[in-house]
């Protein structure tokens, strides 16, 4: 296991330094930053004097020599937007994301095995019908309409929340709803789909001759049997809002990591996007890693 | 069939399963009753319903597509057909308790066998945490799983099909119910271990006047056990009466066919059913094979290794059959799976027409599996329960172009389920739509259909009721005849064995004690536990009381 | 019974499709969904030829007009938008841009990450591991980046956007494929095939795919939605489809600033997206149920018998 | 007086940065002009004339040479003081090149050079002439000679009123500066937060969240009583690529300007945003408040079209409508009209929108080679006073946005802006005329209009400054 532990971050090591140099050269294909960070009317030769200052002058293969020099000093570059160290305004970002989309996905992962289960458990029923179609909504809805409509609603025409911003725990309800509901939908329907066939199993005849509550064959014996697809769509998704909630971000004026990237990305702030990815595709490896071995702890059969 | 006594009584059961087509009857007006301190064995033909009548009164029948047409099943005079859902878990497992015949399906694989024991105790609010897990311990002691303290952390796939069936009845006795529905409790125990079980079973009805139903195709067991006896036959109750009196004057035709068929040792074993010899050809070489399970109950933890096969070598002729029996645990599944390179050989060799099996290419692997085939313990397990029976048993054609051309899979398809017993219409079900010795029957039909050389049987009839046991041996002796085939006959049921195989291999703890022919075997046998074996064989009750 | 079973009808491929269409009228709720579907794919075929210029075509005059009115015709039932272009027709012919991009992505990532998702989960040899890092590389790649550049190097395009949304959907597929191979690869039967000489690819697509496949289904037919809506966010940032050409996302996108004012601009496109979404979900339940046989029976007309 | 006299403004984006040289960016100008940092002199907004600030008086010495008196008694807020040195400090740090200076782009290719002729007098000198070096002095800020002269800064240091608290990702907070040489401003801390919808912007507003917040989209700005607009300096326009056939036949640039249904089309830009006949606005030098704009004229079009057509011209070959995502609000909803409207009249339009960055390369020269017939989205801001910051770079054939290849045009622009006073307006006003009638290079849309929500609590009002600068100090409180 420890073996397969190593192996598995020196192959991420080598994916993680494989994707910076794709976003390297990439990026550089996406047009000439001068072009957006100075006024449309300055002259040539103050376009120049930029590309010289920032380094965008040299051969990209060249560029990218610097980059991998001053990465193995752990120097990954200034923003050109913001003046500063571009890995400092990711780990300023990524904290606020991370709490966003830890809140979002813890709550709506419990929410979704929780009821898609008891819908499980009584398909076609009542509540099956109505979790699974409110779900459903909730996972088509786009999410700015749902937002602006909360904020239209309960800030503006309620006036219980606040309508953006950060701070206490009201500032958190809307983004957070906002957030959940599109992983919810969807893992409503996976654990769903995966506990009717788990349900229909031989040991979970066993459980009820067993005389074990209902309680504790479905969420005990079923779920644990259907967890492997809902863990791994669970991380998928909790990937999503790592590398960006970037709707939520913008509309609550959260300053979280999608809102960064989005922006440098329109602004060709290289260094920044480059730091961004490191550091949520060190985040999304490392949660990658937990998956498989939480595979491994979940079913025993699985080994690698 | 009105006992004053009776502590379960069921009367007038009929249950259908229902789809588009009309629906299938299984249980047609059966009526039984068992009473306290009582054994009431159920005999009867394979696919008979036994299993769907036992399982109703544990209210295991999902219903739809399961049908209840009618019938009354009571306990200590309570109507179980209509209680809420917390009256009932307070029955099951506690007051009445059942050991399914599939065990491996039947335990839930992600839990270790001690959690899943473990439960019963503290879902009745019997004990819980340390307490539980001892009492957990001692059960696993009392069924006879070696070193209970470490096999309580593993998982159900790390055990041998007959540790996994006492598991079951480990978890059944948990309680000490006052009824138990043992489902083929034995089929994959060997004769010692048999004996311990039904011993142990014994015991419980001795201390706690606990009422036993019994289904089994064991007549030797049945005899052993049985108070009263029914037999049923295509759902219905054909015969129902004190042991003793069925099994000495059966008034049914198909019991008296029952108690025929039964391969009563002494009378077969010279005959031996053989009309033509064994080729010169060494089909099969096994040297020194030994298999090592890595001894850990999760992924994380250390690399202790379990020895489950131990320095066996020996080799099968063309047109030989070899039995192997042994103790449950005595590693001949994993000696089985190995020659099919379904997991690696930790060491050892095994040759199949002077190839090694373990360091063949692709190709010729290929023509080796088409040439060796399976009947693996767990019928139902080996099955892909999206295809239906004819996918199952046409699936060799579509792995293997030449054997069968695509117009006549239909018709091989119904040929070969006649050949076991099973009727044309069973092609378009699937598989947890039977019973398990129709299960059993159609992983038959499955190894038979690629014309193999050589067939691998594990525990393949163990399922099946001795007259359609007879049929399948007959049938595999008339393949054995015509084609020359050669057969690996893993079993625990000497009678057949010794009908069947021209050698035997006993194996104990992973090594081969004893390897000879079956008349030696069985007259003179060589090591302690060959004899211990065959002085196991269960005597009558009413013989013995 | 055996009778019946041994005169079975010459052709079974009609009357397989003859029995679907069966269980499909006993869910009213799917059949429903699959009218619904059926009339979209419809509108999406025919509604560009007809209502093209009505969808297109300036009205200045109705700007922003109120819905629910029949006097400026039926198409301005559903009010019409910012430039006063009737709803109802850029709905009818928004729906083949919509559709087809959503359906081609969520069918090109399932595809293609379902497979690569049963090879990384059978195979353990070296070209697993690299699909699976492939799959932590998308994953960590920021899906407008990836647009932005395929918008820099290969000019806008529905063919283009098509790949970035397919792209970026493919790892929850070929993660979630390969999840329930690690489980499902362990069972008996896989066992049993090997030892009959079944080939892995033969394992993989006979015996582990059909149990594999629901759980992709489920999630393709929520991805419908995700897809839509990143389409939609795309084109709001200007990376995805571009006017004069627009999409069910695109018109949500762009009416959103008038939520407060004019809320149908958004509405009735949003609205669409989760009918949609929420048919195909029913349909793909429905399929779930037919395709497992332990469920089928919820489908099947159960005829009792006499008591 | 009582209360709380700290305000919440609510930007549309985040301010990259802090960088005192960058404050001709919206939101860093929002943000620290006037506020943090003043330059020598400002531009009244309704005179468009310079007037002092930290300088109190200027008088140009040569044609290359302006006099400054400074300020008296004026400190920086970290102790320092404003002096001549300090004056030479800021505009040498601005003009060395050692940091992105977007400021400078103002002056072009400018060389300054500052000599401190005493303590509290400058001379600042340019290689050439400069008529209008106060008002260009208007955009350099004055920074504490403690700032790094070779690194842009994020924490600003200047003489106004207000002085930076903090800067995080969430806001920045200005707090009163106490040792301010002027009058006492009303407001006593702001914090500046941002927030991309318009819709959200004005609800915060609504709901008391925020006191003021600029450029909110016309269909927010629903409530008379909060919500002001204000023409800014920017004009919206259509280039024709007069370079590529069939468009350098003037019949079909102007069809392209008859074709176009201005009143319906209004409706996108907000019925107050008139309509532009020009590239400068109102105010400006050079305007021509009596240039008439093309009318609608569907059927002239068509039959200029047709006449065209008939002399050879390939009317029908596809012409691209360029478009830039996000360049103003329903940007590209009037492109899609505005194509609707020429198919009408019978050209084969097609809209592309593009990113800014793709965009660029057909704003400026040199022109992508292969770019075919287009028609260019575009949008103008001359806040400066004087139409020479829009003329040569439109008209002159050297111009980096020009399409027009006329050595006439060129001629006449040399002379205008060689000239002065009423002359220089006459020729700028002719250029203008000629442009629009006779080269017809490019379609004038409209002037644009801007709106501002501006909560119950305060009294401001926005200006055409408001693009540039909101000045905490002219914000005073409702008793
Ligand atoms: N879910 C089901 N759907 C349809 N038919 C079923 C189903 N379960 C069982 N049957 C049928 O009901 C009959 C009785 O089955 P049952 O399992 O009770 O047999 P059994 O007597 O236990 O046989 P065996 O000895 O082989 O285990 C069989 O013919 C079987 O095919
Ligand atoms: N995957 C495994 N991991 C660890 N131990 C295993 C595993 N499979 C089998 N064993 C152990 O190996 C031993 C031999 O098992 P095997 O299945 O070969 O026995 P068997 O002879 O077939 O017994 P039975 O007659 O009960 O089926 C048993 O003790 C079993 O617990
Ligand atoms: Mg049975
Ligand atoms: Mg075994």
């Amino acid at each position: 296991m420890l073996n397969y532990l190593g192996r598995r971050v020196s192959y991420s090591a080598i994916s993680i330094l494989g994707l910076l140099t794709l976003v390297f050269f990439l990026t550089r294909l996406t047009g000439d930053p001068s072009a957006l960070y100075l006024p449309l009317d300055s002259t040539p030769e103050a376009r120049a004097a930029f590309a010289q200052l920032n380094g965008l002058d040299q051969p990209t293969y060249v560029q990218f020599w610097n980059f991998l020099t001053d990465l193995s000093r752990l120097d990954f570059g200034e923003s050109m937007r913001q003046n500063r160290s571009a890995m400092s305004v990711a780990l300023e970002a990524f904290p606020q994301t991370l709490k966003l989309a830890v809140v979002a996905m813890t709550l709506s992962t419990i929410l979704a095995i929780v009821i898609g289960s008891i819908a499980a458990a009584r398909p076609r029923g009542v509540f099956d019908r109505i979790a699974s179609f409110l779900s459903l909504a909730g996972a088509s809805a786009p999410d700015f309409w749902v937002a602006i409509v909360a904020i239209l609603v309960f800030s503006v025409g309620l006036g219980i929340l606040p309508t953006s911003g950060t701070g206490g725990w009201q500032y958190w309800i809307m983004p957070i709803f906002v957030l959940m509901l599109r992983p919810f939908g969807l893992l409503v329907q996976v654990v769903r789909g995966a506990m009717l066939s788990s349900l229909t199993s031989p040991y979970i005849k066993t459980a009820r001759a067993k005389g074990l509550s209902r309680h504790s064959i479905v969420f005990g014996h079923a779920l644990r049997n259907s967890l492997l697809p809902v863990i791994t769509v669970a991380g998928d998704l909790t990937t999503g809002l790592i590398n960006g909630a970037v709707i939520v971000e913008s509309v609550f004026g959260w300053p979280g990591i999608g809102k960064l990237m989005i922006d440098s990305i329109i602004q060709r702030d290289f260094a920044v996007v480059q730091s961004t990815i490191l550091v949520t595709a060190l985040a999304i490896f490392i949660l990658n890693i937990m998956i498989d071995l939480l595979y491994a702890v979940l079913d025993p059969r699985v080994r690698y | 069939m009105t006992d004053k006594h009776a502590i379960l009584e069921i009367a007038g059961l009929t249950v259908d399963f229902l789809s588009d087509d009309e629906p299938v009857r299984a249980v047609d007006e059966v009526s039984f009753h068992v009473c306290r301190g009582e054994t009431l064995v159920i005999l009867g033909e394979s696919g008979s319903g036994k299993s769907v009548s036992t399982s109703a009164v544990m209210d295991l029948v999902d219903c739809p597509p399961g049908d209840i047409v009618a019938g009354d099943i009571r306990f200590e005079g309570r109507d179980l057909r209509n209680i809420g859902p917390e009256a009932r878990r307070s029955i099951n497992g506690c007051k009445i308790s059942m050991i399914f015949q599939d065990p491996l399906a039947y335990l839930n694989p992600v839990y270790t066998v001690g959690r899943q024991i473990a439960e019963v105790f503290e879902s009745h609010g019997v004990a819980r945490g340390e307490v539980a897990r001892r009492h957990t311990i001692e059960l696993l002691r009392r069924v006879g799983i070696r070193e209970p303290e470490l096999r309580i952390d593993f998982y159900p796939h790390q055990f041998s099909g007959g540790q996994r069936q006492r598991i079951m009845i480990a978890m059944a006795i948990a309680l000490e119910p006052d009824v138990i529905i043992a489902d083929e409790p034995t089929t994959a125990l060997d004769l010692s271990v048999q004996a311990q079980i039904l011993d142990l079973l014994r015991d419980l009805q001795r201390e706690q006047g606990m009422a036993l139903i019994m289904i089994t195709h064991d007549l030797d067991v049945a005899a052993s056990m049985a108070d009263r006896v029914i037999v049923m036959k295509a759902g219905k109750v054909v015969e129902a009466g004190v042991a003793k009196d069925v099994f000495t004057c059966p008034r049914h035709a198909y019991t008296r066919a029952l108690i025929a068929a039964l391969p009563h040792g002494d009378a077969v074993e010279s005959s031996n059913k053989r009309a033509t010899s064994i080729g010169d050809e060494v089909l099969l070489r096994v040297d020194h094979l030994i298999k090592d399970y890595p001894l850990s109950s999760g992924a994380f933890k250390s690399k202790r290794l379990l020895r489950a096969v131990d320095d066996v070598s020996f080799s099968v002729h063309k047109g030989e059959t070899l039995g192997i029996v042994g103790e449950s645990g005595s590693g001949k599944s994993s000696v089985a799976r190995m020659l099919l390179r379904l997991f690696d050989a930790s060491s050892g060799a095994a040759y199949y027409r002077g190839r090694n099996i373990f360091e063949m290419e692709r190709r010729e692997l290929l023509a080796f599996r088409r040439n060796v085939q399976m009947i693996f313990q767990d019928p139902f397990g080996s099955m892909n329960p999206r295809m239906n029976v004819r996918e199952i048993v046409s699936e060799s054609w579509a792995i293997h172009g030449d054997i069968v051309p695509k117009a006549l899979w239909r018709d091989k398809v119904v040929d070969l389920l006649e050949l076991v017993g099973l009727k044309p219409e069973h092609a378009d079900r699937y598989p947890h739509q039977f019973s398990g010795g129709q299960r059993q029957r159609i992983a038959i039909a499955r190894a038979l259909a690629s014309e193999p050389e050589l067939v691998v049987c594990d525990e393949a009839v163990s399922a099946l009721d001795v007259s359609i046991q007879a049929q399948i041996v007959d049938l595999l002796v008339d393949l054995r005849t015509r084609l020359g085939l050669s057969y690996i006959f893993i079993t625990h049921d000497l009678a057949v064995v010794r009908t069947f195989a021209d050698r035997i291999m006993v194996m104990e703890q992973g090594k081969v004690v004893e390897l000879n022919d079956t008349a030696t075997l069985f007259s003179s046998p060589s090591h302690e536990y060959t004899r211990k074996l065959l002085a196991a064989a269960p005597q009558p009750k009413w013989l013995a009381a | 019974m055996n009778a019946s079973s041994s005169s079975l009808p010459a052709s079974p491929p009609a009357r397989r499709s003859n029995q679907l269409l069966q269980y499909l009228v006993r869910d009213k709720l799917a059949l429903a969904s699959a009218l619904l579907l059926a009339l979209l794919v419809l509108a999406a075929l025919l509604a560009p030829w007809l209502l093209g210029d009505a969808a297109t075509k300036l009205g200045l005059r109705y700007r922003n007009l109120a819905p629910f009115s029949l006097d400026h015709g039926w198409l301005y039932i559903l009010g019409a938008d910012i430039l006063g272009r009737p709803i109802l027709a850029r709905l009818l012919v928004g729906a083949s841009n919509t559709l087809g991009i959503a359906a081609s992505a969520v069918v090109l990532s399932m595809t293609i990450g379902g497979s690569l998702g049963l090879i990384a989960g059978y195979s353990e040899r070296w070209y697993s591991h690299v699909i699976l890092r492939l799959a932590d590389i998308i994953m960590s790649f920021p899906s407008l980046l990836l647009a932005l550049i395929v918008l820099y190097t290969l000019g806008p395009s529905v063919q283009n956007l098509i790949i970035v949304l397919a792209i970026t959907r493919l790892p929850v597929y070929l993660r979630t494929a390969r999840a329930e191979v690690l489980e499902v690869r362990e069972r008996m039967f896989v066992n049993a095939a090997r030892a009959m000489g079944a080939k892995p690819l033969r394992i993989l697509l006979r015996h582990i795919a059909p149990l594999v496949v629901p759980t992709l289904i489920t999630i393709s037919a929520i991805d419908f939605a995700t897809v839509i809506l990143a389409e939609s966010a795309l084109s709001f940032l200007g990376l995805g489809i571009q006017p004069p050409d627009f999409t069910w996302g695109a018109m949500v996108a762009n009416g959103r600033g008038y939520l407060s004012t004019a809320w149908w601009i958004a509405f009735w496109p949003g609205l669409a997206i989760m009918l949609a979404t929420l048919s195909l979900n029913v349909l793909s339940s429905w399929a779930r149920t037919v395709a497992d046989p332990q469920q089928r029976w919820r489908l099947q007309k159960l005829k009792r018998s006499q008591r | 007086q009582e209360g709380n006299h700290d305000i919440r403004i609510v930007l549309p984006e985040q301010p990259g940065n802090l960088e005192p040289c960058g404050t001709i960016i919206t939101t860093v100008g929002q943000v620290l002009s006037q506020n943090v940092t003043e330059p020598l002199a400002t531009v009244n907004a309704k005179t468009g004339q310079p007037e002092p600030k930290l300088a109190t008086k200027w008088e140009q010495l040569d044609p290359t040479t302006w006099r400054f008196n400074l300020r008296k008694g004026v400190k920086f807020q970290d102790g320092a003081d404003f002096n001549a040195k300090a004056v030479a400090f800021s505009i040498d740090r601005m003009t060395s090149g050692k940091l992105t200076c977007n400021n400078m782009a103002k002056f072009g290719n400018a060389k300054l050079t500052v000599t401190p002729v005493d303590d509290y007098t400058v001379d600042i000198k340019s290689d050439k002439p400069q008529p209008i070096l106060p008002t260009l002095l208007s955009v350099v800020m004055m920074v504490s000679p403690n700032t790094p002269a070779d690194k842009a800064v994020n924490d600003p240091v200047g003489t106004g009123p207000f002085k930076l608290a903090s800067f995080t990702p969430q806001n920045v907070v200005l707090e009163a500066f106490s040792d301010y040489w002027g009058d006492k401003p009303a407001v006593t801390k702001a914090t500046y937060v941002w927030r991309q919808e318009s819709s959200i912007r004005a609800a915060m507003i609504e709901t008391g969240e925020a006191d003021l917040t600029p450029a909110i989209a016309i269909q927010d700005a629903n409530n008379p009583d909060t919500d002001f607009a204000y023409l800014n300096s920017e004009t919206t326009a259509m280039r024709i690529d007069a370079e590529q056939p069939p468009l350098d036949d003037i019949r079909l640039r102007k069809a392209l300007n008859l074709a176009i249904d201005w009143d319906g089309l209004s409706q996108l830009f907000g019925e107050d945003a008139p309509r532009a006949s020009q590239m400068v606005v109102e105010g400006i030098v050079g305007h021509d408040k009596n240039l008439k704009p093309w009318p609608y004229d569907l059927e002239r079009a068509k039959s200029l079209i047709a006449e065209a057509k008939k002399d050879g011209v390939k009317v029908d070959t596809e012409i691209r409508l360029i478009g830039r995502n996000g360049i103003y609000p329903n940007g590209a909803e009037a492109m899609e009209a505005m194509m609707m409207m020429w198919q009408e009249a019978g050209l084969n339009v097609k809209l592309v929108m593009l990113d800014v960055a793709d965009w660029l390369r057909y704003l400026q020269k040199p022109y992508p080679e292969d770019r075919g017939p287009t028609l260019l989205q575009s949008m103008h801001d001359n806040n400066k006073g004087d139409a020479a910051f829009t003329i040569p770079i439109f008209y002159r054939s050297t111009g980096q946005y020009s399409v027009l290849n006329s050595p006439e045009m060129d001629a006449e622009i040399d002379a205008a802006m060689a000239a002065t006073g009423a002359e220089r307006e006459k020729a700028f006003q002719k250029i203008f005329d000629e442009a629009l009638n006779k080269y017809v290079t490019d379609i004038p849309m409209y002037h644009m209009i801007g709106y501002t929500r501006v909560g119950k609590r305060l009294e401001w009002k926005p200006d055409i400054s408001t693009n540039s600068e909101i000045p905490l100090a002219n914000i005073r409180f409702k008793q």
